[in-house]
């Protein structure tokens, strides 16, 4: 039961979906359209159940005292309070059929002056750790690494006018060296080389993978033993 | 919302998480657990409204939903959508331990979908149109003729370029040889790739940044 | 210690704040720089130039306040520039968090700038979908199933600019503003190729290369990063100077783009000259002492 | 060379089953089919809705314009089946060196000389992604090695699903290697679901117990590159790995050795040599010679028409090409 009713489950979604993709009309394809659907609103219970797993985590570290577990108060009550005002719409000029984000909500005030800053703010932090590395880790070792270097400095020169500037002076038969040219150059066709490659194999993964989960060759995902 | 009081929350918040540049601390610390919590809510309640609501709920007990969904007004419950249902209730079972196991029934239709939706797309997008958008002439000529040495070098460089990279990824062959040499060339390829991609990724990081200093002047501003 | 070790090993704390001046330094100095369109995104700019006014177009919000920077001036110039052409535009989105910028355009850009376009006859929000790539496969086999009703939950039929909207193949282009997954891709994957509806957008520098590959093929075009969205800013000054006094953001963050570019660039040089002159230096007390 | 024979098979499984064996779902629904005559009941359900019945009698089911991968989608898939069928039969498959996997072993010595651990992180994902699977497999491997040296291996992960898998498969490398009294429970831990807290938490660990080798591998995402740089900085031996593109510049950069994209998915399969992996992988070659050679012969004939432009080489090019459109 435990074991076989998922691998029938997988296999007929799959086989369903591969079908409606071919065929245009019949049963396949009314169920291809259902499944579909239900697919999209099934993948909205996976953000119930990251609150539910949050919700557990952290209660568990409050109970048990575990390290830092006054932080986890604050993930606690930040979720409770923000799923308050999220589900009943508290402060929605519209009241509960109004916009879920509507100007005036308690919500949109959350969004805003909450999630944008701490969101933007924690990928910002990349810039200085990109630099940092730039710096300490780069290092044309290899003939690979080399290629890849000089790559990164055609393109992050290129890409702005100081590209421009540092190769003006190069006559105009040989215009296609300057750095913004050569960085368009480099983008239009080596990268979309190299990354058409990486794309048709990872194609290939991604089929072999697909065929392996739809006939139960691939069932990690349901977890080892029982 | 108070403009200033908003700005004011923005800028502390911002340079809690700033801070942690300097060392981890306790302000860094709050603002990330902070972050965690509002962003798992907001998820839940964005789905919950623009989502479950008028798909499912909406089908599910029109009347019912009518005061929230005006267009289930006068609709009959439809009830096949009580499998999406079940199977999302299926898929929460894993938050208790007893009935865990039964979440993978509903873990193994969003596997089996994506499974089934990939195969033929990344099939047909990103296998079959691309080797046929690499099919093209090695030698470029214009209307009257004559060879276009760049168009043309441009050609031979993408051809070449996505069948080294290829051959650099056969695992059933030893790379020795003229193979091995194919498969050299290929790991150039991939590395200029991946120095457009380095120097693209720096490029994003910095904007990012440059969006966070602009909002910080917006409140720097606003005391001065 | 040898000068090339103590220069590797500086505290990183100092290139943080290196690289902090770098972008601070031109924020409050403000150069503007001239940029031209590059033919990837010159494409964009003709496509939405060239369709007919009062073209449907479908313009889908990718993404959140994370990459916002990016992207929202990818959305402001393509807001302004289809507006402006008179097309229809449904807003989208596949991300929870694009409900978010969605608003900010609906609330901060529209009602100031183009004060006699109406909300469901020039343009409509349709909000957010779960679902990432099944979304989209459900709207171009049924599109009504998905989406019927805009983010306020007024049925499509009773708004005049959806009312007519049965199909996805409605749409005359998408356009899709992309920081990861969904987008760009699942756009393509999912509608461009299947239902032949073209796909056009933008994505963060993260992912923009990975897009070259469908490009011009399956993709019309596409806005790489800042440096994407100031080439459409441009453009779209350059077709239409009455927003040369307008805030050009991409165009303004290109400052800090420029000085901090270059000084990554001479980091990586620094740091390479000290490794091989540490690594030559080491090479010889190592001879010298017969190891 | 490097031939894997996979004669090997579970207790239990009679050999003429080959099929079913390879394909566990059409062995489960034969058993299914056999206790609960369900998709009788589905089918005849569907039947009776008048939406199917009208559906299903009208006529064209087939979308034309799909044949090409219809047949490109039964010729790979075929490809792939037919391998993981024979590789599952025994059959030996080839799979080449893959660089980095060698110097594994040497990591682990310099590790035992010098009396320090092997980090080992296995990415940012769950269970549910390829990557985190493919990671597992690769330190089943490196625990087998481990624990034939006297070092230690601390695997500090963000899922506290994978770290139950982590666990198992480390104990059972140890147990398998006749080391069990050297598995330590504590050193394969949680750390924080929150991206930049686990970044900053596995940085910590590095600068703290400086370790001698640092391994990572999975899926990764924009912590790639502190946790690179940092290793870097210790002068440990580096050895990374993972399929997502826009991490692999930073890797290869900062690392020793990069497993890049499938080559990731390769060494599981080389190191685990388990079969159904290997024919899949083999299978997967297959698609990429029909990609090489219909490239090639694409542009031959692209390029003859340029060159020539008559009308009987765009002809048999349209034949050849039909099947990319």
């Amino acid at each position: 039961m435990r074991r076989r009713i998922p691998l029938i489950i997988t296999f007929i979604i799959g086989v369903v979906l591969i079908t409606g993709y071919f065929v245009t009309r019949g049963p396949f394809n009314t169920l291809y359209e259902s499944f579909s659907d239900y697919f999209a609103i099934i993948t909205v219970f996976a953000f119930i159940l990251g609150g539910g797993s949050l919700l557990k985590i952290h209660l568990k570290r409050v109970s048990s005292r575990a390290a830092d577990w006054p932080y986890s108060v604050v993930t606690l009550v930040a979720f409770l309070v923000t799923l308050v005002i999220g589900l009943f719409k508290v402060g929605n000029p519209g009241g509960m059929s109004g916009e879920i984000l509507a100007s005036g909500s308690w919500l949109r005030f959350m969004f805003d002056g909450v999630y944008n800053p701490l969101s933007a703010t924690m990928f910002s932090l990349l810039a200085f750790f990109v630099a940092s590395a730039s710096y300490r880790a780069f290092r044309a070792r290899t003939k690979e690494a080399t290629i890849l270097l000089s790559a990164a400095l055609v393109i992050l020169l290129g890409r702005t006018p100081v590209g421009a500037w540092m190769t003006a002076w190069m006559p105009e038969s040989l215009a296609f060296l300057e750095l913004p040219n050569l960085a368009n150059w480099i983008m239009a066709w080596p990268n979309t080389a190299g990354q058409r490659a990486i794309m048709i194999g990872i194609a290939l993964g991604v089929i072999a993978t697909s065929l392996r989960i739809i006939l139960g060759i691939e069932r990690n995902y349901l977890g080892r033993g029982e | 919302m108070d403009v200033t009081l908003m700005l004011w929350i923005d800028a502390a918040l911002t340079l809690m998480i700033l801070s942690f540049l300097y060392r981890d601390n306790p302000f860094y610390k709050f603002a990330e657990h902070l972050f965690v919590g509002v962003s798992a809510a907001y998820l839940m309640a964005v789905g919950f409204w623009d989502h479950l609501v008028p798909n499912l709920l909406g089908k599910l007990f029109p009347s019912l939903m009518s005061g929230v969904v005006p267009g289930a007004v006068g609709r009959s419950p439809d009830y096949y959508y009580l499998i999406p249902a079940v199977f999302g209730m299926l898929l929460l079972t894993r938050l208790i331990d007893r009935w865990a196991w039964l979440s993978r029934w509903a873990l193994a239709f969003i596997v089996g979908g994506a499974a089934g939706f990939n195969l033929p797309r990344f099939l047909d997008s990103d296998f079959i149109i691309q080797v046929q958008s690499t099919m093209i002439p090695l030698v470029v000529l214009d209307a009257s003729g004559n060879l276009l040495w760049g168009a043309s070098f441009s050609h031979v460089v993408l051809v070449l370029g996505v069948i080294c990279g290829l051959v650099y990824f056969f695992f059933s062959v030893e790379h020795k040889g003229a193979l091995g040499h194919v498969s050299r060339a290929g790991i150039w390829v991939l590395m200029v790739t991946f120095g457009a991609a380095f120097g693209y990724t720096v490029m994003a990081r910095i904007s990012l940044l440059t969006g966070r200093m602009e909002a910080l002047g917006a409140w720097l501003g606003s005391i001065f | 210690m040898r000068i090339p070790d103590s220069i590797l090993r500086i505290d990183r704390r100092i290139i943080f704040l290196l690289i902090g001046a770098a972008v601070c330094i031109p924020l409050i100095l403000k150069p503007r720089f001239q940029d031209s369109p590059t033919p990837i995104v010159q494409s964009i700019f003709d496509t939405v130039e060239r369709l007919p006014a009062g073209s449907r177009v479908f313009l889908s919000f990718d993404y959140g306040p994370d990459t916002a920077p990016e992207l929202d001036p990818m959305a402001k110039a393509l807001v302004r520039h289809t507006m402006t052409r008179g097309h229809e535009v449904s807003f989208f989105t596949l991300f929870p968090e694009g409900v978010g910028q969605i608003k900010k355009i609906t609330d901060n850009l529209l009602p100031v700038e183009f004060p006699d376009k109406a909300y469901g006859r020039d343009y409509v929000n349709l909000g957010y979908k779960a679902g990432l790539g099944g979304a989209i496969n459900t709207m171009v086999v049924n599109f009504r199933t998905l989406v019927n009703a805009d983010a306020e939950g007024t049925p499509l039929d009773d708004l005049p600019i959806t009312a007519d909207v049965d199909e996805m193949v409605d749409y005359v282009i998408i356009l899709s503003l992309t920081a990861g997954d969904p987008g760009l891709k699942e756009w393509i994957q999912f509608a461009g190729d299947i239902a032949g509806i073209p796909v056009m957008g933008g994505g963060t520098a993260v992912v923009a290369p990975e897009l070259y590959p469908y490009y011009p093929q399956q993709l019309v075009g596409l806005m790489g990063g800042l440096k994407g969205a100031s080439e459409y800013e441009s453009a779209l000054v350059d077709r239409y100077p009455t927003y040369r006094n307008a805030t050009m953001e991409a165009t303004m963050r290109m400052g800090p783009q420029v000085v901090t570019h270059v000084l990554i660039v001479l980091l990586v040089l620094l740091g390479n000259l000290a490794y091989f002159l540490g690594r030559s230096d080491r090479r010889n007390r190592a001879g010298r002492t017969g190891q | 060379m490097y031939l894997f024979s996979t004669t090997g098979r579970p207790p239990g499984v009679p050999h003429s089953n080959g099929l079913s064996r390879a394909v566990p779902a059409f062995a489960a629904i034969f058993a299914l089919s056999r206790a609960v005559p369900a998709f009788a009941a589905i089918f005849s359900l569907l039947q009776a809705d008048p939406v199917f019945a009208q559906a299903a009698s009208e006529s064209g089911w087939f979308n034309a314009d799909r044949t090409q991968a219809l047949v490109l989608g039964i010729i790979l898939t075929g490809a792939i089946l037919l391998y993981v069928v024979l590789a599952s039969a025994g059959r030996p498959l080839f799979i080449r060196k893959i660089a980095g996997l060698d110097t594994v072993e040497e990591a682990v010595g310099r590790a035992t000389e010098m009396g320090k651990p092997i980090l080992y992180v296995p990415g940012l994902n769950d269970m549910d992604e390829v990557q985190t699977i493919a990671s597992m497999n690769l330190l089943g491997h490196l625990a087998t090695i481990i624990a034939g040296y006297d070092s230690r291996l601390h695997v500090p992960v963000r899922k506290s699903l994978v770290m139950s898998v982590a666990r198992e498969t480390v104990q059972q490398s140890y147990l398998s290697a006749g080391r069990p009294d050297a598995y330590q429970e504590d050193d394969i831990h949680y750390v924080s679901d929150a991206q930049f807290a686990y970044a900053a938490a596995v940085d910590g660990i590095i600068v703290r117990e400086k370790p001698a080798a640092c391994f990572y591998l999975g899926g990764f995402y924009a912590e790639s590159l502190i946790l690179a740089e940092t290793g870097n900085s210790i002068g440990a031996i580096q050895i990374a790995g993972t399929a997502r593109p826009p991490q692999l510049p930073f890797f290869v950069a900062a690392c020793d050795y990069t497993l890049i994209g499938e080559e990731l998915f390769a060494a599981s399969a080389y190191l685990s040599k388990e079969p159904r992996m290997l024919g899949s992988l083999k299978g997967q070659d297959a698609g990429k010679g029909i990609a090489i050679v219909f490239i090639l012969a694409g542009s031959a004939l692209a390029t003859l028409y340029s060159v020539t432009g008559s009308e009987t080489v765009r002809e048999v090019s349209e034949i050849v090409l039909w099947l990319f459109r």
